[in-house]
């Protein structure tokens, strides 16, 4: 546990902490760091636009994060309901399309989404004759990009506590007379909370952080969060401004998280039971 | 230690390192970049450690500048500096060459598939509200200074305008010209048109190249509005352990015959009138915009850093990417 | 007293888990308002058979008939049985209260109703001081109740209880089974219970069943298991025997060491086979009077008292293992012995079973 | 518990969907690798040319083996380091928020302010950069995900086979290697494999840490270093052997070692 | 015999969980190589105690001393002491041989002393079929075998069983508690053991201690335990016992319903203050001789015969609850009762013992 604190202290905080301290300065004519006190970083952030946008992009990869995490764990079910010895196969299989890269996956994309693409090639081989539809470059798109994209990392969480769920829970339950709906819905998912909160995370934090996504599979029509801090630092050079953005976004999201980690923590209890690993 | 040499991949020949040690004794190495602004973040958070010449283009050499990051240009060590065009002394981000030196120039246009495109497009505005068959077939560039030197040109005004009632006025063209887009796009939007995706789309000069490589049916044009003048720049860090070396490689660029490879490897202008002059026929035929004589294209204005108001301008495309 | 009627009956019924067979073609029945209990060894494979009768095994062969009607298909939620298993499967994420009421709230029952009977059950079970515990929060014995709870306050036509009051103290344990018998009559559930505790089996039990390595080996009311026990197994099993080991004579008599011991043979014996007699420690008699069918001479090796009873280590020349016998103290009051007298042991022929050995 | 038909057939319906999700882009990018032309979208015929220039372009090779090292050192690092930190945190559990901000901060920073601040950190302090500040980086966020995955196994955990082993004489270290461990690992694989996945693929943090030079340049920083000038086919070409490697590795490990994590 | 030398000293060791007081101000000797018995109601601290002892919970008062030494400063894993586990606590992924040799390659035994010592517990066990099987292959009883080998196979100084034959048979248990005894014996291991099984506590155990709701309330030897309980509850809690209630009166004697009934009074009483006198039910005679201290009228209610005795249920003017009287079969002989029967009951002072109520 030390040296982890110890790398994250050294690596993480310090670092970040100077690199936050600019929002207290003033951005240099010339796109420096002019060394005098202000709050007026903090100011810009409140303008109603910073907020919209982070309500958009908040809603865009919610959306993508409930998607994936509704599939990611319907699929972490099914792998750990797999033979022991195939669960980790397909663990293996579920991320190995996410070790090519990022750009030529959403290429990819493109090219299956785009009104010229395979999908309507597929649809006029069918015989369809109307306008090709339009599924690229819109907030669907986006969305679908996302939860692509980072759906093994659900998948991964939910597995995890899934793998090792003692099957006498739900034995009893329906042994009580839940049906096996109301069994996965009072016991099954409250049990894997953990494992979901921990893939919602990861859906939601990689995807308001992401910018190719948006930009290629949504036309550079939206934006995320992620992004306008990162033009501030790069394209406008405004890192007092950027830091600001930076630490609103840091703060808003710290809350939610440890919000939900609270409630997921209460919701699941310790759940020492001794048959989870015997 | 080995010269270290950050540009775009693929903006050089390839065989450049190569020739360059042939030539000179020095070996180096060429390391890449995505962007402009990431090189010039990590450059700027880093002092510049580590790399000795470096491709970006002008406002961003600009910016270096003032920030104290770069070297001043030693005339003596860059003898092809000679080969420049007078033109390319006199850049407005750097008259006389203090700072930077011109790799490539070009303009900024609208590249457009000319067998599907009834009428040859002539304005911005073309672009900006398209007509019918258009609608939803074009595209504009993402980075923002670009996207606003569409409006700012269609409007008239100074690409590198500050006055906030003007930016207003072209950060409202811009919104609606949204409407119409099919994508913001500076990276792929010439394959949009080769496919057929898109019908006509904002672009650099050299990269619409890219498009009418693939299909001759593709066509670049300059809007009567005009465009801007961009020019990506070599620098040489302050921070250099080998700034002779630096310079050495700069000066072997510059060279003619070097300057002329590397113009048709990458298919962009060079302000090198030897090189220019010495390029093939056939070259220049399949790609019309090479051709573009200097003083025309000098008449256009250079995107320059604007200080202050790059806080307005990065708000302005911060909201017309959150338009909805 | 009716015709008893047979609630579930158990065809046939085998399980294996890979190579090991667990339950090895059990047919037995259960019938309407029993308390049945179930004993084996550890291993025998009584929760395997629980288990199945709850739905969540599949036997490898046989029939589950419930009311008559085959239940294969039927999915352990909508079969009217409950089981309480061993190791307790609490919710952990539940606190005392809500674990209990699960299985009211699947019956959608008002939410009054569930109240009032989880209230009553938390009573019974000495639990309301924990309601609002999690199961990690518990102790062992809390936890075991909190398992009983859950079960109980279903009211299913058939209770499965795998081991409900082993961590209990004797004191608590007499009151849960006090309720287990009212709720048998009052209510008219129908018990399977798997106990370790055979004094729990012979007083509560209606009928009982003993099984070994997945075969049932007998099935009747405890007395009769207990008084006529049909295999040595059995014999050894439930309570204390002695055995002499010899070969098989003539009709009910076996040769030990020098001796002749008459006594019933339950299953035929050919003569000459390997066989015990048995006899229960407290039929022996210290002195027996003469005409005692069988007798022994020994010698006191040890004694000592429980409670009421005073229980002799007799070496006799029969077995390798000295004789148990319990004798009352009055008896022993009236001729005392003590350790290293020589006694004589005798019994009837009527307190004898021989077995196979 | 026994598995109905219906069961059965719903799981593996939802597999096969969700793996024919997760391939069917997949099956256009390896098609895109023997695409004739070089649009990245586009398909123009087929050709086996970019396999053959993949082969000769050192710099995408380097990039792609200093990728590979990056990751996986990367990776064991933050697995070790992200394992013990969830198991502290979990034993103890009653840690103050602070700790729990310091554990989640490393993803949710944005990745431009991480990179930016390591690098300001690293020239202040004269650090000479390199892979290895691209691994130290990507440790950072690498143990928060790690962490994360292991804890929400861990919320399940019977402690109580971690205090027999202690009774039995283990010492803490004896203890985790082998008690919690073996029976964390699937989690700590998940974790891993999430780690792997994230390092194998940033670009921002990486491109800000690494050393000026090709001996740091990770596969990312070249790739997005070619949009400008044409992402050619060879990358997707690059990414199907990845794959045919990785699937070719992983068919040997399972023949060799039945698995292994899987117990 | 030398004086017994203490090997753990609990010295006033208390332990809360939150609001919940587990353990509360317990001070305790255990002395080297005794066999000691831990005895209480369900939740009373029990396994709180253990687990304290074994290093797992930080007492949050009090010192725990082990050969004179306070053990606080000693992780678990250095201390000579083991516990085994209510719950278990196997490995999951181990085999049960590896289960039960992991503590002995704890201490780097050399390998073949290590198969031989963990084959010879798996034979004790009667696990040697299971040797290679995962827990969650194994049933109840054979899980909680493991457990157990796993502790016994260390040969600690300090041995702490929690419920340790708890999910076993009758015959299993009888073999493993002679196991104990010879382990105590031959290795000289000392024995602290949780048990809710009384005669298992009466028959193994040196000394026992009762605790309740985290006090202590009785420590001795099982006979004086028995014999002469410390306070009202332990007279009820430890075997069987008839209360007739009333007020401490003069000295030793207890004002009832009409009667005054003497014994002894082992914590002083103020007169007049709520009392109940207690006599256990193998103590009363039926038709006690004249010169009997305490005598009463009562009808029988009901009666059963539990093997040799007879158990009767009389109802009296003295206690609400009807009086519970075991005779011998042999007494009853000589003066037959039947339900409904007009009786005299009586027993001496010296079975006599008067708590405050
Ligand atoms: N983590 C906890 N939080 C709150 N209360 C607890 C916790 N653990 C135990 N307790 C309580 O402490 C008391 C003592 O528990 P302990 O487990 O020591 O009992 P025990 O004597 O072993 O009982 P049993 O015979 O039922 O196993 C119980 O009332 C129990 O509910
Ligand atoms: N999953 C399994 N795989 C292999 N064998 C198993 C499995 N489950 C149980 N068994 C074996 O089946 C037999 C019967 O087990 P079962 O649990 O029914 O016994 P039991 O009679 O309940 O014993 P106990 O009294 O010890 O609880 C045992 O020998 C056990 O080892
Ligand atoms: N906030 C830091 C998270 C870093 C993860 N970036 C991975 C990008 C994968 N495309
Ligand atoms: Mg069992
Ligand atoms: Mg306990």
């Amino acid at each position: 546990m030390a040296p982890a604190l110890a790398w994250l202290t050294a690596l993480m905080m310090v670092p970040c902490a100077l690199v936050l301290a600019l929002a207290f300065f003033r951005r240099g004519i010339y796109g420096g760091i002019e060394y005098t006190f202000t709050l007026e970083n903090f100011g810009l952030v409140l303008d109603p636009l910073y907020a919209g946008i982070f309500l958009n992009s908040a809603r865009i990869a919610g959306t993508a994060t409930l998607i994936a995490v509704v599939i990611g764990y319907a699929a972490a079910y099914a792998i750990a309901a797999a033979p022991r010895r195939w669960q980790p196969v397909f663990l293996f299989f579920a991320v190995l399309p996410f070790w090519s890269n990022y750009l030529i996956r959403t290429y990819a994309w493109i090219v299956l989404l785009n009104r010229e693409g395979l999908i309507t090639q597929l649809l006029r081989w069918f015989g369809y004759t109307g306008e090709p539809p339009s599924m690229l470059y819109t907030e669907g798109a986006v969305i679908a990009g996302l939860v692509y994209n980072y759906l093994p990392f659900v998948i991964l969480a939910c597995y995890a506590p899934l793998s090792r769920l003692n099957p006498e829970l739900a034995e009893a339950s329906r042994d009580l007379g839940a049906s096996a709906m109301t069994t996965f819905r009072r016991v099954i998912l409250p049990l894997t909370v953990p494992g979901i909160a921990a893939g919602a995370v990861f859906v939601f934090v990689l995807s308001i952080g992401n910018f190719v996504t948006p930009a290629l599979l949504g036309g550079g029509r939206f934006q995320m969060i992620g992004n306008l801090v990162y033009d501030q630092f790069l394209t406008a050079n405004d890192w007092p401004f950027g830091a600001a953005l930076a630490m609103a976004l840091i703060a808003i999201m710290l809350l939610v998280l440890m919000a939900q980690a609270l409630a997921a923590d209460r919701a699941a209890g310790r759940i020492a039971e001794a048959k989870a690993d015997g | 230690a080995d010269l270290v040499i950050s540009n775009w991949d693929g903006y050089m020949a390839p065989d450049a390192m190569a020739a360059f040690k042939a030539a000179t004794g020095v070996s180096g190495e060429v390391v890449v970049h995505a962007t402009n602004e990431e090189i010039m973040g990590k450059l700027v958070a880093s002092g510049g450690k580590g790399y000795d010449v470096v491709f970006v283009s002008s406002p961003f050499a600009e910016v270096l500048n003032k920030l104290g990051l770069i070297e001043t240009i030693d005339h003596a060590k860059v003898p092809n500096l000679a080969n420049l065009y007078p033109e390319a002394a006199n850049l407005s981000h750097d008259v006389g060459n203090k700072f930077s030196v011109p790799y490539t120039w070009g303009t900024t246009g609208l590249c457009y598939r000319s067998d599907l495109v009834k009428t040859e497009p002539a304005s911005w505005n073309d672009l900006l509200a398209p007509s019918d068959a258009l609608k939803g077939k074009t595209t504009m560039l993402a980075t923002d200074r670009w996207l606003l030197a569409a409006g700012q040109l269609a409007k008239g005004y100074s690409v590198n305008e500050t006055d906030p009632a003007k930016l207003a006025e072209v950060k409202d063209l811009l919104i609606s010209a949204k409407k119409t887009l099919l994508a913001y796009d500076d990276t792929t939007f010439y394959s949009k048109l080769v496919s057929g995706e898109a019908l006509m789309v904002q672009a650099w000069d050299g990269w619409c190249n890219y498009g009418i490589a693939e299909n001759p049916q593709i066509k670049y044009t300059i809007p009567k509005e005009g465009s801007d003048l961009w020019v990506d720049t070599m620098v040489v860090m302050k921070a250099s352990a080998n700034k002779d070396a630096a310079f050495q490689f700069i000066n072997f660029m510059l060279d003619a015959k070097n300057h002329a490879w590397a113009a048709q490897n990458i298919d962009y202008k060079v302000p090198n009138k030897p090189a220019m002059e010495s390029l093939p026929a056939d070259f220049l035929a399949k790609f019309p915009n090479m051709a573009m004589p200097v003083a025309e294209l000098v008449k256009f204005e250079q995107l320059r850093d604007v200080g202050d108001a790059q806080r307005d301008y990065s708000k302005i495309v911060s909201e017309i990417k959150a338009a909805q | 007293m009716s015709e008893p009627r047979t609630l579930l009956a158990i065809d046939k019924v085998s399980k294996n888990f890979g190579r090991v067979t667990a339950v090895d073609g059990i047919s037995l029945d259960i019938r309407e308002n029993e308390f049945f209990a179930l004993l084996g060894p550890s291993g025998c494979g009584k929760t395997t058979l629980l288990r199945m009768l709850a739905g969540f095994e599949t036997p490898n062969g046989g029939r589950i008939l419930l009311d008559g009607r085959d239940i294969a298909k039927i999915p352990p939620n909508k079969r009217p049985v409950n089981l309480m298993f061993q190791s307790y499967a609490l919710f952990p994420h539940m606190s005392v209260r809500a674990n209990v009421s699960y299985g009211l709230e699947m019956e959608r029952l008002p939410a009054n109703e569930i109240r009032s009977r989880v209230d009553a059950i938390l009573a019974t079970t000495e639990l309301v001081a924990f309601a609002d515990r999690k199961p990690e929060q518990l102790s062992g014995g809390q936890k075991q109740r909190v398992a009983l709870a859950r079960a109980l306050v279903k009211r299913p036509r058939l209770l499965l209880l795998d081991e409900p009051l082993g961590a209990l103290d004797k004191k608590l344990r007499g009151a849960m089974q006090l309720e287990l018998k009212r709720l048998q009559h009052e209510v008219g559930i129908t018990f399977v219970i798997v106990t370790h505790d055979q004094e729990e089996s012979l007083v509560m039990a209606d009928r009982m069943a003993v099984l070994r390595d997945g075969k049932l080996l007998q099935c009747d009311t405890p007395h009769a298991v207990y008084e006529r026990p049909a295999d040595r197994f059995v014999a050894d099993f439930i309570g204390v025997m002695n055995f002499v080991p010899g070969k098989a004579a003539a009709d009910g008599v076996l040769a030990a060491n020098g001796a002749r011991i008459s006594g019933t043979v339950p299953a035929i014996l050919s003569p000459g086979a390997a066989a015990v007699a048995s006899v229960r420690p407290e039929r022996i008699r210290l002195f027996p009077p003469p005409e005692t069918a069988n007798r022994v001479a020994g010698i006191v090796e040890a004694l000592a008292y429980h409670g009421l009873d005073l229980q002799l280590h007799v070496r006799t020349a029969l077995s390798q293992k000295p004789f148990l016998v319990r004798v009352t103290a009055d008896a022993a009051d009236r001729r005392p012995v003590t350790s290293g007298d020589a006694v004589e042991l005798g019994w009837d022929a009527a307190d004898v079973r021989i077995f196979a050995d | 518990m026994t598995s109905s038909p219906a069961r059965i057939f719903g799981l593996r319906t939802t597999l096969v969907l969700v793996f024919a999700f997760l391939y069917i882009p997949i099956a256009v990018l390896v098609a895109l690798s023997f695409n004739q032309g070089g649009l990245p979208t586009v398909w123009s015929g087929f050709s086996l040319k970019w396999y053959a220039s993949l082969a000769g372009n050192a710099a995408i090779l380097s990039a792609a083996l200093n990728t590979l090292i990056v990751a996986l050192v990367s990776t064991a690092i933050a697995t070790l380091l992200g394992t013990l930190l969830a198991i502290g945190v979990e034993m103890r559990r009653q840690y103050g928020s602070g700790l729990e901000a310091l554990i989640f901060a490393p993803m949710i920073i944005p990745d431009i302010v991480l990179a930016v601040a390591l690098l300001s950190f690293f020239s202040m302090l004269d650090f000479t950069l390199g892979l290895h500040t691209i691994i130290l980086a990507h440790v950072v966020f690498n143990l928060a995900f790690v962490c994360s995955v292991v804890r929400a196994r861990l919320k399940s955990f019977d402690w109580s086979i971690v205090e027999a082993s202690a009774d039995l004489g283990a010492s803490a270290v004896t203890t985790f290697r082998r008690v919690t461990l073996p029976v964390i690992l699937p989690a700590v694989v998940a974790g891993a494999l999430l780690a792997f996945t994230l390092s194998v693929d940033e670009f921002i943090i990486a491109f800000f840490t690494a050393g000026a030079g090709r001996a740091s340049t990770t596969l990312p920083m070249q790739i997005y270093s070619m949009i400008r000038f044409g992402i050619t086919p060879e990358i997707n070409a690059l990414a199907t052997i990845v794959m045919a490697v990785s699937i070719t590795a992983l068919t040997l490990s399972q023949r060799l070692n039945r698995g292994v994590i899987g117990q």
